[in-house]
């Protein structure tokens, strides 16, 4: 189990001496990724869910907040101790295209981590060949093909599995996948995700999903929570069906009512909201002092501009069974999803 | 010597005695004569004689009270520049000089004695010649008195007359008072005087005059007065203009209008001008011989061949094993063919020494003539080499000459970037030696700066040496067993240092046992050449012809031709053939067409 | 395992064929090859080719080109093609350690400056910055006042010493580049060693590049030396095709006289084939790795 | 960093051996002077080397180029800023005209390369490019001397201009100023104009390979138009290159201006070396090294004014 | 099926593409990119081309403008559009002119389909100039009312470079140079691709306005058969470089005939609904060289492969409503496949010619959830 709390993130950026600006990419978030269930974190662009991604591999350095990691907190180890931690949590990548190296073939790829982890077990060699051909098959990949070759000479979908396969050679507990099929042919985006699944059924890994497709991330675990971040806060947090079904939060509901609705086999929400601004025209000269939203909120009063809701502050206006929790004022549900055409 | 005698002559009949009534006309006139400068042109630099590098052209707008012959024998001849008369004291203690009285500075104001004097004086701040201040120092001038508006007299310091005293005074640059004396500190005349003292005073006095030379160097005249017969018009990096002077005394002798004088950085430079036709006459430069062959062909071109006080040689530092040997040396001497080194390294720059007497043949013909025929010429022939390299202990293995200690014989020769004909021969030396068995290969130096310096410090066993440097005899062995030898003159007295002391990187013997004359000194021998009469001169110079010859301290290589050429198309350069010679190439083409020995052609 | 072996046996075969194949599409890249493989024999076992002393003919002295010498004599009678092969053994030699040195040292610097970053980062860039901004040949010269560098040993590693700035700049941000690409984190995440990411991760897909380099940097070492002999601020000791150029134009007047040409044109023309060669090369190296390999 | 530059020449040149006083000696010797004559020509110079240890000459100097002042030679006693001002326009104008040659034609023929990249003009155009790129610009000068100086004398080799013609602005003094400059140019402008057709040719191939020249192509821009938008982008990376080419020009003027015997910055150099000018060495070096830090300072901010991209940022700041 | 009638000059024009083919040259010769492809774009609607990655969809783009890039070429066929004629024999200025005048086209990447170095105003101007625009204000005017149209600033946004525009602000751009000079027929390549929800389901909105308002006809590619349904009056489906069917959306999208549509449809996960429906489509995709010359080309991942598949180039034909190139839903054989599903017929079919009429269904509205218009946001 991983949990991570409060965690900032804000990047310095360099320009010259004159301009330092910061970018608040995190602003306090909290999570926790149970064991051998999948979370997932929706977002639109630039909203920090990548920065997340990479600190909880271990990949990204955070500001504050704490991440434990099987019960331990690595802000108390130094950096060589945190590495076994943190090797436990892979990061699959969104481009299988610059996840391989070009000049090594598969089979290299994949025998560095595993000679690596014979070592440190005391295997064989052998055992290093019949673990990379036994991950492979387990990401539906044949070994004979998939072995000799460059990673140019495979498609995307089989790049994709190959480096989920290379990232189990380490046997980590949970798997980051940060939009790990948005560069895949359409048609091959769901093996990949059901790819997923399966692992996490068979191998009891965690997975921790980042997409903004919430589709996806509910193929992928309909079971666990859902986070919505927008600019680096977690804005609600529930159930995937509850917040896919019931949204309260304007903002999750802006970004469900963007999903294209499949005319012919679904029907549009009934309460659709459209945000006021496109993101990039919203201000941000900000901080701290109010909702991070309300400038594209079609429902913001004086409070939303004066106060800032952190997450689970309005709770008491809302009862929630579910433990869904949000940072809205004014929390009202509204079905903005689609929904499938009722036959007959 | 009487300068009358000496007046410029001509072999044209026509221009005879044009000292005395110049007639007009005699000399075709017009046109730009270009030539060669001597010393590096300098753009940024002020006109002026005392600068450093020389950026005033001796013979055009730079003037000496005469112009020293190159003679074998006889040091003090000359041409006369701005003295018309010059006389002698017989044994050298003074000497009185009387300006040509139409000499007159190019702004019209005539040339006096005051110029001479302030002359003078700012020649001692230069601390060279006859104007030296270190007391006690031999050939110096001690006073100057001026007798009339154009007659000074200068007399020698008695303590240590020499014959280079008059030498020194006569190649004096003379510049007008009225520009230069300002530049001096106001009591210079007392100055001087007191910095002939051997004490503190003396020596403040000393620093005085060698700061006021130091400001001289610097000055920048704002105009270029000359007494010569051209101004600077103009310079820029690569030439310098010079123009016609109207004031000059022999004006009506000077053809060019105009003088362009080309700077060069490398002698394949003037090879280009000359192959282009470009150049009405350069000075000695080393040419390769078909290069030579080219700007013969080149229609007008004229190249002519004359002595050149100068010799190259092989020299040793005896400090080296087994060059301390003299039978190691001789070896070498009768090993190398000279003909065939000079045929190829500079058939047209030199001839094979005859004999290795340290002297130039012609200088060696009119000194010691009679010793001459007697000297060893070693003659290439390797058997005898053979000989020698066997009575040094040396045995020959596989055809490789070995020494005693069963290591290889090598010879290391060691010559300059740049001196085309010093590499060339050092190569054909080494590849004669190899093939003789002799291990040897020729290293360079990167410039003749460090080449010096390496030299001085004893680092070249063996290397290239210019020797044989006349016309004065002192001077040519002063070379020999001078400073590089070991002796060296300290307040008038002569000492010695062994090898590896005070610049003693030759390193050979302090005495020598010569057949049929006994030990010999070279070094005191030398020193007294300064000094000595014409009989114990031409005493001393066949001692030391046999000694060098005996004791080879270098190996005479060649005796330097100075190749002269000149391109008649637009003028004819036609001097006497002794006014090829007179010392200091920046010279020649100056004083010849003041003397009126150019004239445009046509 | 057995059938990937083979198929990595073929695959290789397929890299050979492919390298095969750009270089039969232009046949001026074969052309190079042959030439690089001539200068590399030439430079290697053609001085022992030769009986030292070279024989010589005082009086042949430069000759026309004729077949006996390709390039005519020397002052000496001494052909000249055995002056310019027993000449090539100091330049080639003296350019292949430059090369040497300066890809050593300018990977090495580049791989760790772009790897590390930070601090480590700015000092070696700061000394990059240095390396490149000092013009080499005006220090060469002065340099070549202090020290001789006579050897081939010195003269290549003085080069190379000057000469790895823009490589290390160059390694760098591919480095940093390299860095940013997923397969970089990917390693960094599985807890390989840093040794095994600079060796294994982002040392190959430069390499070619690497390669590239080190040919090009031979020709900067042949013009650096040759350049410096020719200017005559190093010894002109016999062996070498500056000294020769050096000799033809200052000494033998290669520019006045037109017959003395040969004697010039001999080491240019052997310069200028290295260059056409290594151009050739690199061109068809340039071919052969960039589809398969670019790293942009 | 000009300062590292600096301190590291100043204690090369300080070991340096070699005393010019001795070897001005023995050159007029060689030239035929007397021992005395040639004696009277240096005593002055001895005064004129600099004294001190190392250090204290090191202080000094750095001291005196506080105050911009570089000495005065050692050998000439001509301030050292004189002697480089003279120098350096021999250099800089001849390097400028060269490089904006070559850069002009090459940038020209690398986009003609660069379009008919897949044909076989454009292959024999790029790989002349590298050809004339790895020559050496010794090379290049040799055989241009050759050819215009040796066989076929039509140009000067020497001089920078006829000294008999008036300076100033009359056409005889210019027509032998251009004389005599033509083959220096043309050899740096031949040997750097490899270097921008190789340059531009794959800045214009990445330009191409950029959507907004087909998006420009398919909104119907006229052929001149999408011409112009590329050449721009393309140019706009050279600009680096060429302050570094600039540089190496520089570098390349000591083989061009001893072969031309052309008076600029590199023969002070060559010149200064031989004669152990300590100060003007120095100060040539020093030029030289601040030339090239001039020149990328310059092509920042030349990049900056026109890359809108860096500009507005700029601003912003 | 199609109406092919040309319209008046002020009318939406027609588009008709004819057994068009169009080649790469490649290592291993001329590949076909696109083969046989015949497609009408009826006046006045939005069509939808989706297709996977490789299969064609920006090369049949392209050929509408007759500017296949090199190494390509069209190799046959015809591209007919109303009032200009055939596209393919257009040369010179002529077909220069026809770009951009008559035929907008909106990059795939138009994120970068702006130079750098000049703000959007010159390339604007240059615009302009390049098709003899006389009154260059006017045409500022027009571009600057386009940008409001879009919820943006014009004067500031005609004032930037691209590098100060959002990806959501540049395909504004894009959309407004394609028509600025009043082209009716607009080609936009993968318009919200690498765009956030938000801004995509913002930028299709205006596709659709816009399309709407002007009289335009559209062809939207994408590989985001969502994208399709939002936006599109009508499906065009890619495999392979053949058009495999085309229809209504809803009619496709509700029923899809052949089954690599079908496969499609059901490997996008849904958002609500039984998440266990999707199914992963097996196989991958065809390359130019791996595509078979002969017989279908979708036949190794298709579940209904018949002999005849591999032999037989199935015709693109029409089936009641639509058109499907499959032997196996062949008009003969459509029912014996596709029963089960053929209750899904619900969606009416509905004619192209109506423009946006009714196909959304109305927001509900009653209790304040009204979407605002995002341009009101944005002149703020
Ligand atoms: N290395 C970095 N330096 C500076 N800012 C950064 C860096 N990495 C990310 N950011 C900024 O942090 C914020 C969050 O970025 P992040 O990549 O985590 O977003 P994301 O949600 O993954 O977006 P996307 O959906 O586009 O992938 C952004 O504003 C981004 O510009
Ligand atoms: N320049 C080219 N040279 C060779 N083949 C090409 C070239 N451009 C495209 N192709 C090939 O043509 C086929 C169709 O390409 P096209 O770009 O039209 O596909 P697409 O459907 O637009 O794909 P995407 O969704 O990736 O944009 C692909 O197989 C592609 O590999
Ligand atoms: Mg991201
Ligand atoms: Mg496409």
């Amino acid at each position: 189990m991983i949990t991570g709390t409060n965690i900032v993130k804000t990047f310095k950026q360099r320009g010259n001496v004159l301009d330092k600006r910061e970018v608040p990419a995190l602003r306090g978030v909290d999570f926790t990724i149970p064991k051998g269930g999948a979370i997932s974190f929706i977002g639109e662009s630039g909203c920090g869910k990548t920065t997340l991604g990479r600190i909880i591999a271990g990949l990204e350095t955070y500001d504050d907040g704490e991440i434990t990691i099987g019960g331990v907190d690595m802000s108390s180890l130094r950096h060589r101790a945190q590495q076994p931690h943190f090797r436990k949590v892979q990061l699959i990548h969104q481009d299988p295209y610059s996840a391989l190296n070009p000049t090594r073939t598969i089979h290299q790829s994949l025998h560095d981590p595993l000679k690596l982890r014979a070592r440190q077990t005391g295997r064989s060699r052998q055992w290093t060949y019949d673990r990379a051909e036994e991950l492979l098959n387990l990401v539906g990949l044949d070994p004979g093909y998939v072995l000799p070759r460059y990673p140019h000479q495979l498609s995307g979908g089989m790049r994709q599995r190959v480096v989920i396969a290379r990232a189990l050679t380490v046997d980590p507990e949970v798997l980051i996948a940060d939009e790990a099929v948005s560069m895949i042919d359409v048609s091959l985006r769901l093996g990949i995700l059901s790819l997923l699944r399966d692992l996490r059924e068979r191998l009891g890994v965690s997975l921790l999903y980042i997409t903004h497709d919430v589709a996806t991330a509910r193929y992928i675990g309909d079971d666990g929570d859902m986070y919505v971040i927008y600019r680096g806060q977690v804005i609600e947090r529930g159930p995937t069906e509850t917040i896919i079904a019931d949204p309260v939060h304007p903002y999750t509901q802006a970004l469900l009512s963007a999903i294209p609705v499949l005319y012919g086999v679904e029907q549009p929400g009934a309460e659709q909201v459209k945000p006021v601004q496109a993101a990039d025209a919203a201000s941000h000269a900000e901080d701290g002092a109010h909702c991070l939203f309300s400038s594209r909120c079609p429902f913001a009063d004086d409070r939303c501009v004066t106060e800032w809701p952190r997450l689970g502050h309005a709770h008491e206006s809302l009862q929630d069974p579910g433990g869904r929790v949000h940072a809205c004022f004014h929390p009202v549900q509204r079905q903005v999803a689609a929904a499938p055409i009722q036959r007959s | 010597g009487d300068g009358d005698d000496d007046s410029p002559t001509t072999p044209d009949d026509e221009n005879g005695a044009v000292d005395e009534t110049p007639a007009e006309g005699e000399v075709q006139r017009g046109g730009v004569y270009t030539t060669i400068a001597a010393t590096q042109l300098d753009a940024t630099a002020p006109p002026n004689p005392f600068f450093p590098q020389g950026n005033s052209y001796l013979g055009y707008n730079s003037m000496r009270l005469g112009w020293v012959k190159n003679h074998p024998t006889n040091p003090s001849e000359f041409y006369p520049g701005l003295a018309s008369e010059w006389d002698v004291a017989p044994d050298n203690s003074t000497l009185t000089v009387t300006i040509h009285p139409d000499a007159t500075w190019s702004d019209g104001t005539p040339v006096t004695a005051e110029d001479v004097v302030v002359s003078s004086d700012i020649a001692y701040t230069r601390g060279a010649g006859a104007f030296i201040l270190s007391p006690g120092a031999a050939g110096t001038a001690s006073d100057v008195e001026v007798i009339d508006d154009k007659t000074v007299q200068f007399t020698q310091d008695p303590e240590n007359p020499t014959s280079t005293f008059i030498n020194g005074i006569m190649d004096m640059v003379i510049v007008p008072a009225h520009v230069y004396a300002d530049q001096l500190p106001d009591d210079f005349a007392q100055t001087l005087e007191a910095a002939r003292n051997d004490d503190d005073a003396g020596e403040a006095a000393r620093e005085t005059v060698s700061e006021a030379g130091e400001a001289l160097a610097s000055f920048a005249p704002e105009e270029d007065v000359s007494a010569g017969p051209y101004v600077l018009e103009r310079i820029n990096p690569s030439e310098a203009l010079l123009v016609r002077n109207e004031h000059f005394h022999h004006d009506h002798l000077v053809a060019p209008d105009q003088v362009i004088l080309r700077n060069y950085t490398g002698n394949e430079q003037i090879w280009d001008y000359l192959r282009a036709g470009e150049l009405d006459f350069a000075q000695f430069t080393a040419v390769p011989p078909d290069v030579v062959q080219q700007i013969e062909q080149v229609p007008g071109n004229e190249v002519s061949r004359t002595y050149s006080p100068v010799v190259a040689g092989l020299a040793f530092n005896q400090s080296y094993k087994p060059f301390d040997d003299v039978h190691v040396r001789r070896a070498l001497a009768f090993a190398i063919d000279r003909e065939q080194t000079v045929s190829i390294a500079t058939p047209d720059g030199g001839t094979p020494a005859i004999t290795t007497s340290g002297m130039h043949q012609e200088v060696l013909d009119a000194w010691a003539g009679e010793v001459a025929g007697e000297l060893e010429p070693y003659a290439h022939d390797l058997d005898r080499a053979a000989e020698e390299l066997e009575a040094a202990g040396m045995t020959q293995e596989n055809g490789r000459w070995m020494l005693p200690s069963g290591e290889p014989f090598e010879v290391p020769i060691q010559v300059v970037t740049g001196f085309s004909d010093w590499i060339t021969a050092g190569e054909n030396i080494a590849t004669q030696l190899n093939e003789f068995g002799i291990q040897s290969e020729i290293l360079t130096a990167p410039d003749f700066t460090v080449y010096q310096e390496d030299m001085a410090n004893g680092e070249y066993p063996v290397g290239f040496w210019l020797i044989g440097l006349g016309p004065s005899p002192y001077n040519i062995f002063q070379r020999l067993y001078g400073q590089s030898n070991g002796w060296q003159v300290l307040q008038g007295n002569l000492s010695y240092s062994p090898p590896g002391e005070d610049g003693n990187w030759k390193g050979g013997p302090e005495t020598v046992e010569v057949d049929g004359i006994g030990t010999v000194n070279p070094g005191e021998l030398a020193h007294e050449l300064n000094t000595a009469s014409p009989e114990r001169v031409d005493e001393i110079m066949s001692i030391l012809a046999q000694v060098t010859n005996e004791t080879l301290p270098a190996i005479q290589m060649w005796d330097y031709i100075n190749t002269q050429f000149s391109n008649n198309n637009r003028f004819i350069t036609d001097p006497p053939d002794d006014a090829r010679r007179i010392t200091g190439v920046a010279a020649l083409a100056g004083v010849w067409i003041q003397q009126g020995w150019v004239s445009a052609a046509g | 395992m057995t059938g990937a072996t083979v198929t990595r046996a073929t695959l290789r075969r397929n890299f050979w064929g492919s390298v095969w194949r750009v270089l039969l599409r232009k046949p001026s890249r074969l052309l190079g090859v042959v030439l690089m493989l001539g200068f590399a024999f030439m430079g290697s076992i053609g001085p022992m080719l030769y009986d030292r002393p070279l024989p010589r003919d005082p009086s042949v002295q430069f000759a026309s080109p004729s077949l006996r010498h390709p390039f005519g004599t020397d002052f000496q009678g001494t052909d000249v093609f055995s002056l310019l092969v027993i000449g090539s053994r100091y330049v080639l030699l003296t350019a292949l350690i430059t090369a040497v040195v300066s890809v050593l040292l300018g990977t090495a610097v580049g791989l760790v400056a772009g790897f590390r970053r930070g601090a480590l980062d700015a000092v070696l860039m700061r000394i990059t910055d240095v390396n490149l901004t000092i013009p080499g040949l005006p220090l060469l010269l002065v340099l070549s006042t202090v020290w001789e560098f006579s050897g081939a040993w010195e003269m290549g590693l003085v080069l190379g010493l000057l000469g790895w700035g823009g490589l290390a700049r160059a390694v760098r941000s591919q480095t940093l580049s390299l860095r940013e690409r997923g397969f970089v984190e990917a390693a960094r995440g599985l807890g390989l060693p840093n040794r095994h990411i600079v060796g294994r991760e982002l040392l190959p897909p430069i390499a070619p590049y690497i390669a590239m380099n080190a040919l090009m940097s031979l020709i900067v070492a042949v013009y650096a030396q040759v350049g410096l002999f020719f200017l005559g601020v190093m010894p002109v000791i016999g062996e070498n095709w500056g000294v020769m150029l050096n000799r033809a134009v200052f000494d033998f007047g290669a520019m006045t006289t037109p017959a003395r040409l040969p004697y010039m044109l001999a080491p240019l023309l052997a310069i200028l084939l290295l260059t056409i060669a290594i151009v050739l090369v690199v061109d068809a190296m340039d071919e052969v790795f960039n589809p398969r390999l670019r790293v942009e | 960093m000009i300062w590292v530059v600096l301190t590291f020449t100043f204690v090369i040149v300080s070991i340096m051996p070699g005393d010019p006083v001795q070897a001005e000696y023995e050159l007029l010797l060689q030239q035929g002077h007397s021992p005395q004559q040639a004696e009277a020509q240096t005593a002055m110079l001895h005064r004129f080397r600099p004294t001190g240890s190392v250090l204290e000459q090191y202080l000094e100097y750095m001291g005196s180029l506080l105050r911009l002042d570089l000495g005065q030679s050692v050998v000439t006693r001509v301030d050292v800023s004189t002697i480089l001002g003279e120098a350096t326009r021999w250099t800089v104008i001849p390097v400028l005209i060269g490089t904006v040659l070559s850069f002009v034609l090459g940038v020209l023929i690398g986009v003609y390369a660069a379009i008919k990249r897949s044909g076989k003009l454009g292959d024999a155009l790029t790989l002349s490019g590298s050809l004339l790129r790895g020559l050496p610009d010794f090379v290049v000068a040799l055989i241009l001397a050759a050819i215009f100086a040796t066989l076929w004398p039509v140009l000067p080799r020497s001089g920078a201009v006829n000294i008999l013609y008036e300076p100033g602005f009359n056409l005889d003094y210019i027509l032998s100023l251009g004389q005599h400059a033509i083959l220096p140019i043309a050899t740096y402008a031949i040997s750097s104009y490899g270097g921008w057709i190789l340059a531009m040719k794959s800045s214009v191939v990445t330009v191409l390979g950029d959507d907004f020249i087909l998006a420009a192509e398919l909104r119907g821009m006229k052929r001149s138009v999408i011409f112009r938008y590329i050449a721009r982008n393309a140019i706009l990376p050279l600009f680096t290159i060429f302050a570094l080419s600039i540089a190496a020009l520089f570098s390349g003027a000591i083989f061009v201006e001893r072969i031309f015997n052309y008076p600029g910055l590199g023969m002070l150099l060559i010149n200064s070396i031989g004669r152990r000018d300590i100060t003007v060495m120095t100060g040539a070096f020093l030029l030289i090294t601040a030339a090239v830090i001039v020149a990328n300072i310059v092509a920042d901010m030349f990049y900056t004014v026109i890359d809108p991209r860096v500009r507005r940022a700029g601003d912003a700041a | 099926m199609t109406l092919t009638t040309p319209m008046s000059p002020d009318g939406p024009p027609s588009v008709r593409i004819r057994d068009l083919t169009v080649v790469y040259r490649t290592a291993a010769g001329e590949l076909p990119a696109v083969r046989d492809v015949s497609m009408d774009l009826a006046p006045g609607t939005v069509t939808g081309l989706v297709g996977e990655s490789g299969s064609g969809k920006s090369t049949l783009a392209l050929s509408l403008l007759n500017a296949v890039q090199p190494p390509g070429r069209i190799s046959a066929g015809s591209v007919d559009i109303g009032g200009l004629g055939d596209v393919v024999q257009l040369r010179g200025d002529k077909l220069r002119q026809a770009r951009g005048g008559q035929i907008g086209y909106v990059f795939q990447a138009a994120q970068n389909s702006l130079n750098p170095l000049k703000t959007v105003g010159k390339q604007l101007l240059d615009l302009g100039r390049s098709h003899d625009v006389k009154d260059l204000r006017a045409l500022v005017a027009e571009a600057r009312d386009l940008l409001a149209r879009m919820g943006l600033d014009g004067a500031r946004v005609l004032d930037s470079y691209q590098h100060e525009l959002s990806g959501g602000m540049r395909q504004r751009v894009g959309i407004m140079l394609a028509l600025v000079l009043n082209a009716h027929v607009v080609v936009l390549d993968e318009p919200t691709t690498a765009l956030d929800m938000i801004t995509q389901a913002n930028i299709l909105e205006i596709i659709r306005e816009i399309h709407a308002e002007r009289g335009l006809t559209t062809l939207v590619i994408t590989h985001d058969i969502g994208v399709v349904a939002e936006v599109a009056d009508e499906i065009a489906v890619m495999y392979g470089g053949r058009l495999v069917e085309q229809g209504p959306v809803r009619a496709v999208l509700g029923d899809p005939h052949h089954p690599y549509t079908r496969g499609l449809i059901q490997a996008i996960p849904r958002l609500t609904g039984d998440i266990d429906e999707a199914q992963a489509l097996p196989g991958r995709p065809p390359t130019l060289t791996t595509i078979p010359d002969q017989g279908c080309v979708f036949r190794s991942r298709c579940a209904l492969r018949m002999d005849v598949c591999d032999t037989v180039d199935p015709l693109f034909q029409s089936t009641g409503d639509r058109m499907v190139a499959c032997h196996a839903v062949a008009p003969a054989a459509t029912f014996t496949t596709t029963t089960s599903e053929s209750e899904r017929e619900m969606t009416p079919s509905r004619a192209w010619s109506g423009i946006g009429s009714g196909r959304r269904e109305p927001a509900a509205d009653g209790d304040g959830v009204v979407a605002r218009e995002t341009n009101e946001g944005d002149s703020a």
